[in-house]
């Protein structure tokens, strides 16, 4: 057992992500990892296999700058907006390579992490019966309950070799707490081989609103990174930048205002976070 | 007060659907905006659940995703989203799951995923979502999406969502628990299963609209209901109340 | 979806517990729903399907009263004091009646109540390989993973009619709220078709503590029982009264001081809580 | 000091055998006792999980149960017992499952369950609890209880946790993901499977012992190592420390 080590986001990333990785980058709306994400693609990770369930801003930028090979997803829009241009592009045209695709349902997804973070090598769901997606994937499968013979589907686990998360606050010990929407947050960090959670603080004791705390010792790096959640948000430090989902609409259309917007806001920026 | 949009008058006519103290899982978009009027109107107690794991949620005004922080703010209870699906949805709890759709057959089956072919798609949409094991689960659901030949199709490029399958008893021979789609709402009017065949037939026209129209936006041969009825006008109560919703006045 | 009503415990039980029931009366050491269970011996149920992981003291002493017809459970003993002596006499001497016994693991109760909470016929988890359970019980079968080929097992939903469970507060909502060690408090009222939860108190607005609520509309019953865990307690409102449980093992070894304890204790007094 | 009694000498030898930062599995009793000793000792680093769902859990004297309000107040993350087990014990993330026993045999296998016949039993056993699976999962495990030819016996009543099965390669053919029982700790000596059978061999003495009193102690041909030690006298650091640690003194 080792306790989580504190270091920079740059430190992090470039130590416990490599070429060729599978990554979960959580947050279900709420904390999603974008500080982290932006230092992967500024660290030129490529090959990845990016699993998401809603892989919405986040990795329409880690997809257009050419981080994935394949995606493993269950909702791929941005939220309330409308399409991700640069998954669509990617799909539909193979810009900037081509992106394998691995399709689930939300409830397929969170099976498949729960999983995972068990340790069983699937989940059981009601799920899938009368659908497309077993036509496109072998990662569906039947299942008989030796009970009743009810027929249910199996998924296999989810097993990414970096999960990755923010979260609000770590202790001085390396605890992390996290309150509000918790999304898959916990099953990314239990289900990976190492992990890398960002916070907004390290603080002396956790806040008394934290409903998820993730011992130290199953954390291998937190990184100081105050709002490495924008524009997604960290509830009690941040809002959500609704205007920033929208413009992204306009930045993410063409393949020109994309590769300007993340040479100017991801590439030529400074590693984020603490030092 | 101006009068309402096509997209109000769906949006009202959805809310009507919603009875009070139903448990509803809301889908983004004009399905949660339509619940969120109901819980203003005549639903003050409909229990709204996000697939965020936000059970009971009171938002002020519409939220722009699934996830926005007043969701948890307001809730009851926030769950994980593992949780959502297997203790609240899966579990047989949810009366009414809201969805919208890219594409729908005439049994109410939904596409979100692509259209054309799923290799070289000639659209790429975002995807299921929560909707499978919603449209799968959930005691009833209503689908809600603008009328027109491409959304209203013969066959889906892709089936995300299973409604009433290929009609008759075929859905019930799936082990579904949940109820399948009873209602679709349009810009154009509603469309409901008939009863044996649970085909999908247009049941109700808003005002102003014809049937011919409705014949013209549906891909497949669209059958009218004998008992075709006409939408009532949406009051000026709901309207103000819709606007006020969207305008986040509480 | 119905609203949980607030009633007093005796109107609880009559209403919900019928004889042949099989009920879950849950709380993992906190949070165990004494008072209830003792109204159901003072109403007389009969031929009971006992759930319970630790049926310590309190279904020693429902078993003792003749409530029960069977028990399912995972460790039937008197935590950190020795036996269950009524449990024992049941099984060893069919005294008061006889006990017909389901028997698995920890591991294995929890995967049944996460089935019955889930809507799903069976759980599955890496246990009972190599035991003796599945020589006495057709409750445990093997399941193949249809993705890696691996061994596993299978075990089935737990479904009781009623459940009940002990929790810190109700709002005047009825959404109930507790904190402190969970149990299955959760999947105890989930798995089962109707519920009844204990509370010490009504509040405007539930605690800040709090980590588990359940809406009011998946609850049946709500009964104001202050106290109506003791001896086991309820975290920041009581303390586990550890000389109760010292002292059961003398009331429990003797049918007769069990009786005139049972008589002077839970037959002839009140029913509790308020009403 | 006090000469140590039987039991202290026991439980002074168990918490030895914990190494600090492991995260170890506790059963309550004897177990815990030997754990938090260990915590206070040389191992203060050690995350005790309990199967009430405290993780990280740093009790103040020995609870007697394992759902004592202090384990939830001093622990890192308290989680509910689902989790316990799914994601913490079953995934394997814990390093030495701490255990009694009412039987054991020669290859560490335990029965909790029932001494005599399942369907008539002598005694009535409490069962399982959370044995079984830890046994099975975690990484090692240590086995702790007093010697007699009434507990260790050459065959088991029930089976209730398994240990190296029947030796040799046997227990990973049943496809655990843990690595089985390491030690046996009693009151007369310590125990460790011997390489390639697997079969516990007495390998060490406390002070005061005899091998004769290990074999008639023992149901089964008890082997003696050859390289059999004396158990060091439990330290003036150590008694003190266990007894403070009895007394609820911090």
């Amino acid at each position: 057992m080792a306790m989580a080590e504190v270091m920079t986001l740059a430190e992090a990333v470039s130590s416990l992500v490599k070429d060729g990785d599978m990554i979960a980058l959580e947050g279900f709306t709420h904390l999603i990892p974008f500080a982290a994400g932006h230092e992967i693609i500024r660290q030129g990770r490529r090959d990845l296999t990016l699993v998401r369930m809603t892989p919405d801003v986040l990795y329409d930028q880690m997809i257009g700058a050419g981080c994935a090979r394949k995606l493993i997803f269950s909702w791929g829009g941005n939220p309330g907006v409308g399409s991700l241009h640069r998954l669509r592009d990617a799909v539909e045209h193979e810009w900037p390579r081509p992106l394998e695709i691995e399709e689930h349902s939300h409830a397929g997804m969170a099976a498949r992490y729960v999983a995972g973070a068990s340790g069983l090598p699937f989940g059981v769901l009601r799920g899938y019966s009368g659908t497309s997606f077993a036509d496109y994937t072998d990662t569906i499968a039947e299942i008989i309950c030796p009970f009743t013979g009810e027929r249910l589907t199996a998924v296999p686990a989810l097993r990414p070799d970096v999960g990755v998360i923010h979260a609000q606050q770590a202790d001085r010990h390396g605890n992390i707490g996290l309150w509000g929407i918790q999304g898959v947050q916990k099953e990314a960090v239990l289900s990976a081989d190492r992990s890398i959670v960002t916070v907004e603080e390290i603080v002396d004791v956790l806040d008394s609103r934290v409903t998820v705390t993730l011992p130290s010792w199953i954390v291998s790096a937190i990184a100081v990174v105050p709002g490495g959640a924008h524009p997604s948000y960290a509830h009690g430090y941040s809002e959500r930048d609704n205007g920033f989902y929208v413009a992204w609409e306009e930045i993410a259309r063409d393949r020109e205002t994309f590769s300007t917007w993340a040479d100017e806001n991801i590439l030529r920026r400074q590693s984020a976070g603490v030092s | 007060m101006n009068e309402p949009s096509a997209d109000e008058i769906m949006t009202v006519v959805a809310a009507r659907e919603l009875r009070d103290r139903v448990v509803c899982f809301v889908g983004i978009g004009l399905p949660s905006t339509a619940a969120n009027l109901a819980r203003r109107m005549h639903a003050p107690n409909a229990v709204l659940v996000y697939e965020s794991g936000t059970i009971g949620a009171k938002p002020t005004r519409p939220p722009l995703s699934i996830g926005d922080g007043e969701l948890a703010d307001t809730a009851d209870a926030v769950v994980s989203v593992p949780e959502i699906f297997s203790y609240w949805l899966q579990a047989g709890r949810v009366d009414v799951g809201f969805l919208g759709a890219a594409q729908v057959d005439r049994f109410g089956n939904i596409n979100t995923t692509v259209v054309g072919d799923y290799r070289k798609p000639k659209v790429r949409l975002p995807g299921a979502g929560g909707a499978p094991e919603i449209a799968a689960s959930a005691k009833e659901t209503f689908i809600m999406l603008r009328q027109s030949s491409r959304a209203f199709v013969s066959e889906l490029d892709f089936c995300t969502s299973v409604g009433n399958h290929q009609g008759g008893d075929s859905r019930d021979m799936l082990g579904m628990t949940g109820g399948g789609p009873s209602v679709i709402i349009t810009d154009i009017g509603v469309l409901r299963p008939e009863p044996g065949t649970r085909e999908f037939v247009l049941t109700a026209l808003h005002p102003g609209r014809t049937e011919a129209e409705a014949v013209a936006a549906t891909g497949w041969p669209l059958r009218i209901s004998e008992n075709l009825t006409a939408t009532e006008q949406p009051t000026e109560a709901e309207l103000s109340a819709l606007r006020a919703l969207k305008a986040g006045v509480t």
